[in-house]
């Protein structure tokens, strides 16, 4: 790792201070993807701004919305008896992202910052019709990803919690990669009266995507079955010494099916 | 690994094989550049700063331009090094065709990527989706300056 | 250059390294603490796991500055060789390990499964470590032992 | 609980592993030590046109750099070779330490940096400037003779062109069969994948112009060997290598590699210590890699289903440099094993050795004997289903009959004992093989295509009988040696050449030692590993040291004896030949007299009642013993699998091995090393896979890309044995660390494709990955509804 400078502010509020001290400054969430990435000298930041104190880790029921803090630990999800209550999918999906040390450590906003387009986390964003609460604005989900690692974010803005719409119904279904166990396909249906959302990582190209036509479907007959007739395309989906996208886009349908029980 | 795409242009073949010679026109295109200045008739030195996801890594190199027939098309490959990340070149097939009735033009291109070191041997997941999406990035910006340029 | 405080094993260990140490070069270089390896770059081996405040996490996956003011734990600070550590006795009774080197990061990652899960089935078991990865033992005699180890430390 | 031979003894490395206090070599630390980084080439074939160093040698910290250029010593050498057919000799290209002129893989040493710190050496070495000329890559073996040529005045890039057996007698075989099966196979490549990375820490000790190399190897004699008599030429002794604990080999930690040597090199030009670690990207690019065969199999039947004949012409890619015993793996522990277990009159082998643009290959865990077993039971898989015949059944007709042994093979082996009918039928009655198709019909109730398959295999082990090894090319002899020294309060210390990754010889050699002096387990110590402090041995690979090493212990055990009743006959006045040693006394036939081992160690070295006039004083013995053959462990293994259409994810659901290793001094340690042997298997069957890009970039070079086995792929697995014990050694044992991957992968890969017979499915390639029999499901669902 090249030299850098490590701060630990304790508020988003010295956290922004902080990188805007910094000529090119990285926040530090769990370090999950950073941290391996500086070790391999292919990111060369001159500070590190930690902004494991700045307290953005609560978990809350609110009505309509489970809020969580952006630096909540991936096992604090999993775990947590309102996240179980109110959306186990979301739970699993924590439950099963890599190894029982990266759950300690990884946290839901950085891996929804990074919008790698293996991870689990951004299929419950999407699902979910979940809002990106940064420290200057609210993003809806639709708005939020807008490429492979690529979201709305600026520079200088930090994910300080994310809110997840209850759904009537929801689950997780993942195939995981052999060896790297990030998703090669995952599939978060969720279901809100009528309306069914189906958002797919781990295959798309452009990162995370939501699939309209398995959604149109499942809203008229919400079952495994009725995702027969339904053709995946494997246009734009990714393809790599692991799976083909045709692969994929078999994964996607399979998986669907799973997730709709 | 193949990556191919076309676009259709109302506009003039020459006008679009001019605006693909035109060194602020690729600067513009390519994604992250830093820095391009000719160096000859076929190659320009460019520096690029290439990010994905924590990634962030500057690449020097050249673009040359190959297979020149004015004004249907040529071959144009950015290659560079990016130290310890390795090094990276892509080179893409671009043709030109008019379409006399609706005097647009259709530029198609086709790219083929390739990638050495240590974003081989730790990014191979990410390759083809990066090498698609640069592409994408860098014939999509070009061909909006294109537009932009001749809206009234 | 800055110094570094952390304690490690009930020991305050405190050296001037830079920021950018990492907390298994912290624990192996500064506080000489060699039981904690590294097996790959990518956290992926799980030859490094120590625990902090009680809970596993990848030492070669975390900057030292990080670990501040948390109480570290390695596979030197669980046991000794005159009284194991029950999951450490039980490795040793069921032949769970070989060449030892992935061995330290597995005791402290079993640990911490069984203290969440003491009735852990072979399948909680093998789900659990998949964290750390083992070249010689196929794994067999990891469940068996920690499957002991659990007996052990429930009882 | 007895701590002799045949019990389960805890070992007694375990408690220093468990408490982290193992001493692997990067957790030694010399002062004034500074760190080596390499230079290493991105590209897999080019010419270099200039290396600068000027700006890197400036930086920050940086004590030296150097290059090929500066090196003036000898490179890695090759230990083995073979005659071509056309009675020409292997070509023998040059492999410098540092790359001179060209690269030829990626990863290729160009240039070392030495610094203060491993950081400072880092960032160093991304100022040193390498211009290259870039070459074609040669990445696929199939056309690797017709690719750009890597080695100078080396032809169609081929180390050797190599023949055994007859061809005439076989392909008349061949002529005459009533059936011939022909089968092509694939071994995958693989990368070792020892835990602990490759290590060393060189110093130089000016006073006595001498080197100590701390290094992770499994034979430290063989390394100071190499580097003493045929990289540095300085006489042996000027070298101490020692290899403290070793975490984990699988043979990729055999070799002399160029960075051990390099520091080495370098710590007497620098004149302070030198540590080099590779960190896991580096292991994947210059760990010398395994297998990567491509087989052409055919075999004959005659009316009654009983082979003939059988030719295999076999294509091995053995990488950028000819690695130390790279030749040996597809020609000598490859052609040799390739009557497998049953009796074929006539068998031909050719195999054509070639070089191409990637890492090196070398021995893996098993060398040239899974690549062996993998195609014979492959095809034997497939004759079975040709001729209908039950996969059991068919084996079991072809086995070489219990009475046949000494059993002389068509390839040169003469197998000296083997009965392999009841491992046959103990590993089908461990797996209920009876009912195996009531489990298919419920599976497929379920949806799932439940699979089983059966390989029967045997391996040459004990490697290696020096004459032998010496008439097949190999330039180093293959005893082993061991001193057994009775301290005077007797307890023992004994020294062996073989060296311990992980195997647990401090156990098991002390319980060679406890059965035969009596003495508790705890008085023994095992001292391996240094040069300087154990006898010149061969080390540990090829499943040798016990049944090699151990059997030295037992022949300087003997000597032991023999004076020890000398000794005793004196302190009892009886005659030696009247004496009697058992359990740890020492008695005189007909008399009640006795005394015990350790007044006798006792008397050896405070000799005051003692024979001196035809007795030497002390008690120690030292043995050295070259096996008169291999030995033969074999067995048979059945897999049983279920297969997920919809997502061609293909689960292990039972697995039961059957193997006769001869003796077993400690089944819990011998179980485990079937385990780990399994599991490195079923690696190569169904997760592993070493993947180069057509331009020889290396795509899988981490835990990311290259699939290790992890507990959750795996299952539990049921082991067992039968015995015949071996004939030619004093311990009657064969040998167990390599069985379980000799064994496992054509199970695994046959239960797939009985699996998937009922589509149609004849053929599976490893690794047998999920998109993999996917697609085999959709070709066969495609080609049905045609």
């Amino acid at each position: 790792m090249y030299s850098t400078k490590y701060m630990k502010p304790n508020s988003t509020s010295e956290a922004l201070d902080a990188i805007n001290s910094l000529g090119e400054g990285k926040f530090l969430a769990g370090g999950m993807t950073l941290i391996p990435t500086l070790k391999q000298r292919l990111a060369n930041p001159d500070g590190l701004v930690d902004i494991s104190g700045c307290d953005l880790d609560s978990i809350a029921d609110e009505g309509e919305t489970i809020k969580i803090g952006a630096m909540s630990r991936h096992v604090s999800v999993a775990e947590s008896a309102v996240v179980k209550k109110a959306i186990p999918a979301l739970a699993k999906l924590a439950e099963g992202i890599g190894d029982r040390q990266v759950r300690n450590r990884g946290t839901l906003g950085g891996s929804v910052a990074n919008n790698d387009p293996s991870a689990c986390y951004p299929s419950a964003v999407l699902a979910l019709k979940a809002n990106v609460h940064t420290n200057s604005r609210s993003i809806a989900a639709d708005d939020f990803f807008t490429g492979m690692f690529e979201t709305a974010l600026e520079e200088d803005e930090i994910i300080e919690s994310i809110s997840f719409l209850k759904p009537t119904k929801a689950n997780y279904v993942k195939f995981p990669n052999p060896a790297s166990r990030y998703a090669m396909v995952g599939v978060f249906v969720a279901q809100f009266g009528d309306e069914v959302r189906v958002a797919v990582t781990g295959a798309g190209e452009g990162g995370v995507f939501r699939h309209q036509e398995m959604e149109s479907v499942l809203s008229s007959n919400f079952s495994a079955d009725s995702l027969s007739s339904v053709n995946i395309v494997s246009d734009g989906l990714i393809s790599d010494l692991h799976a083909s996208a045709e692969y994929r886009a078999n994964l996607i349908k399979e998986m669907t099916k799973r997730a709709v029980v | 690994m193949e990556i191919k795409d076309s676009y259709e242009l109302p506009l003039s073949k020459e006008r679009v094989w001019a605006a693909l010679n035109d060194e602020e026109f690729l600067k513009n295109s390519i994604p992250w550049c830093e820095k391009l200045e000719r160096r000859s008739e076929t190659e320009l030195a460019a520096e690029v700063k290439l990010k994905i996801g924590p990634m962030s890594t500057r690449f020097t190199g050249s673009i040359t331009l190959s297979d020149i027939d004015p004004p249907n098309g040529y071959t144009i490959t950015g290659s560079g090094k990016g130290g310890i990340a390795g090094a990276a070149s892509g080179s893409a097939k671009v043709k030109l065709v008019e379409d006399k009735d609706t005097s647009s033009t259709i530029l198609s291109y086709e790219v083929s990527a390739q990638v050495k070191g240590k974003i081989a041997q730790l990014g191979s997941r990410l390759i083809q989706s990066t090498a698609k999406k640069l592409s994408k990035n860098f014939f999509g910006s070009f061909v909006k300056q294109l537009e932009d340029m001749d809206k009234p | 250059m800055g110094e570094i405080s952390l304690n490690i094993n009930g020991k305050v260990e405190k050296h001037d390294v830079g920021d950018n140490t990492l907390l298994v070069d912290f624990i192996r270089e500064n506080a000489g603490l060699t039981g904690t390896h590294v097996g790959c770059d990518t956290s992926q081996c799980g030859a490094c796991v120590v625990h902090i405040d009680g809970v596993s996490v990848k030492a070669c996956t975390m900057l030292a500055a990080q670990a501040q003011g948390s109480e570290i734990t390695t596979i030197e600070g669980i046991g000794t060789s005159d009284a194991l550590h029950p999951m450490q006795e039980a490795f040793k009774e069921n032949h769970g390990l070989q060449c030892g080197f992935c061995t330290p990061g597995m005791v402290m990652s079993a640990i911490e499964l069984v203290s969440k899960n003491k009735n852990a089935s072979e399948k909680d078991i093998r789900d659990g470590l998949e964290g750390n990865i083992c070249r010689c033992t196929g794994y067999h005699n990891i469940v068996k032992s920690v499957k002991a180890g659990a007996e052990k430390m429930g009882g | 609980m007895s701590e002799g031979i045949g019990a389960s003894v805890q070992r007694k490395e375990d408690k220093k592993f468990l408490t982290g206090k193992g001493r692997y070599t990067d957790d030694i630390n010399r002062a004034g030590q500074v760190y080596a980084h390499f230079v290493r080439s991105d590209i897999a074939h080019a010419n270099i046109k200039s290396i600068n160093t000027k700006v890197a040698a400036e930086a920050s910290g940086v004590v030296a750099v150097y290059t090929g250029e500066d090196i003036d010593v000898g490179g890695p050498i090759c230990g083995w070779v073979v005659p071509n057919r056309d009675g020409s000799a292997t070509h023998e290209p040059p492999h410098p330490l540092l790359a001179k002129g060209k690269v030829r893989f990626v990863g290729d040493a160009v240039a070392v940096v030495i610094a203060e710190s491993l950081q400072e050496a880092k960032s160093a070495s991304e100022l040193v400037e390498v211009d290259y000329d870039e070459l074609p890559a040669v990445v696929n073996l199939e056309t690797a003779s017709s690719g750009a040529e890597i080695h100078e005045g080396m032809a169609e890039n081929r180390y050797f062109d190599w023949e055994l057996g007859d061809e005439e007698a076989t392909d008349n075989a061949l002529n005459s069969a009533s059936r011939v099966v022909k089968l092509t196979v694939r071994n995958n490549r693989l990368v070792p994948n020892p835990m602990e990375p490759r290590s060393a820490l060189a110093e130089y000790d000016e006073l006595n112009d001498s080197y100590t190399l701390y290094t992770t190897s499994q034979s430290p004699h063989l390394t100071r060997l190499v580097l003493a008599a045929f990289m540095f030429q300085i006489p042996e002794s000027k070298i101490r290598v020692v290899a403290p604990d070793v975490g984990g080999g699988f043979g990729a930690k055999i070799y002399v590699y160029v960075e051990e040597a390099v520091c080495t090199w370098a710590s007497k030009k620098i004149k302070r210590p030198i540590k080099w670690t590779a960190d896991r990207t580096q292991a994947f690019l210059t760990d010398a890699h395994g297998r990567d065969h491509i087989n052409n199999i055919q075999l004959a039947l005659d009316s009654n289903n009983k082979i003939t004949g059988l030719r295999v012409d076999t294509l091995a890619n053995l990488g950028g440099y000819l690695s130390a015993f790279a030749v040996a793996v597809p020609t000598y522990l490859h052609g040799t094993l390739l009557s497998g277990l049953y009796d074929i009159p006539a068998i031909y082998t050719n195999v054509k050795g070639y070089a191409t643009t990637t890492t090196p290959v070398d021995a893996y865990r098993g060398a040239g004997r899974p690549e062996a077993t993998y195609l014979l039971e492959r095809v034997m898989d497939q004759a079975a289903r040709e001729v209908g015949m039950d996969q059991a059944e068919f084996r079991r007709l072809n086995f070489i009959p219990k009475d046949a042994f000494p059993y002389q093979t068509a390839v040169a082996l003469q197998y000296d004992i083997g009965d392999y009918e009841p491992a046959l039928d103990k590993a089908m009655e461990m797996i209920d093989y009876k009912n195996f198709e009531n489990r298919r019909s419920e599976a497929s109730k379920r949806g799932k295509y439940r699979g089983i398959g059966v390989s029967s295999y045997i391996e040459a082990c004990g490697i290696a009988p020096s004459a032998v090894a010496g008439a097949l090319g190999g330039r180093v002899g293959g005893w082993e040696s061991a001193s057994v020294r009775v301290d005077p309060t007797g307890t023992i210390t004994v020294t062996t050449g073989a060296h311990s990754h992980g195997q647990g010889h401090a156990t098991t050699f002390a319980q060679i030692v406890t059965e035969r002096l009596g003495v508790p387990n705890s008085s023994v110590e095992l001292v391996h590993g240094d040069s300087d402090r154990s006898p010149f041995g061969m080390g540990t690979y090829g499943s040798r040291s016990l049944a090699v090493g151990g059997v030295a212990i037992s022949k300087a055990i003997d000597k032991i004896v023999e004076k020890s009743k000398k000794i005793a006959a004196h302190l009892m006045e009886a005659s030696a030949d009247d004496v009697e040693f058992k359990d740890g006394k020492f008695t005189v036939a007909g008399t009640d007299k006795e005394t015990a081992f350790g007044d006798v160690a006792l008397a050896a070295y405070v000799p005051h009642n003692y024979p001196l006039e035809t007795l030497e004083p002390g008690l120690e013995e030292t043995a050295f013993y070259d096996p008169m053959n291999f030995t033969y462990p074999a067995g048979t293994h059945i897999a049983e699998v279920e297969v997920d259409p919809a997502t061609g994810v293909v689960e292990i659901v039972d697995w039961a091995a059957c193997d006769d290793f001869g003796n077993l001094i400690n089944p819990m340690i011998v179980e485990g090393q079937v385990h780990g042997g399994i599991a490195q298997g079923i690696g190569q069957a169904l997760l592993e896979n070493a993947h180069y890009d057509e331009n020889g970039q290396l795509l899988t070079a981490s835990y990311m890309d290259y699939c290790m086995p992890r507990a959750d792929d795996l299952p539990s697995f049921k082991v067992g044995y039968t015995n015949t014990p071996c004939t030619h050694n004093d311990l009657g044992v064969k040998g167990c660390g390599e069985a379980g991957a000799i064994a496992s992968p054509p199970a695994l890969i046959n239960a797939i494709i009985n699996a998937l017979s009922p589509l149609g499915v004849t053929d599976m390639s490893m690794p047998a990955t999920p998109q993999k029999v996917w697609k085999a499901i959709q070709d066969s669902q495609s080609v049905a509804a045609e």
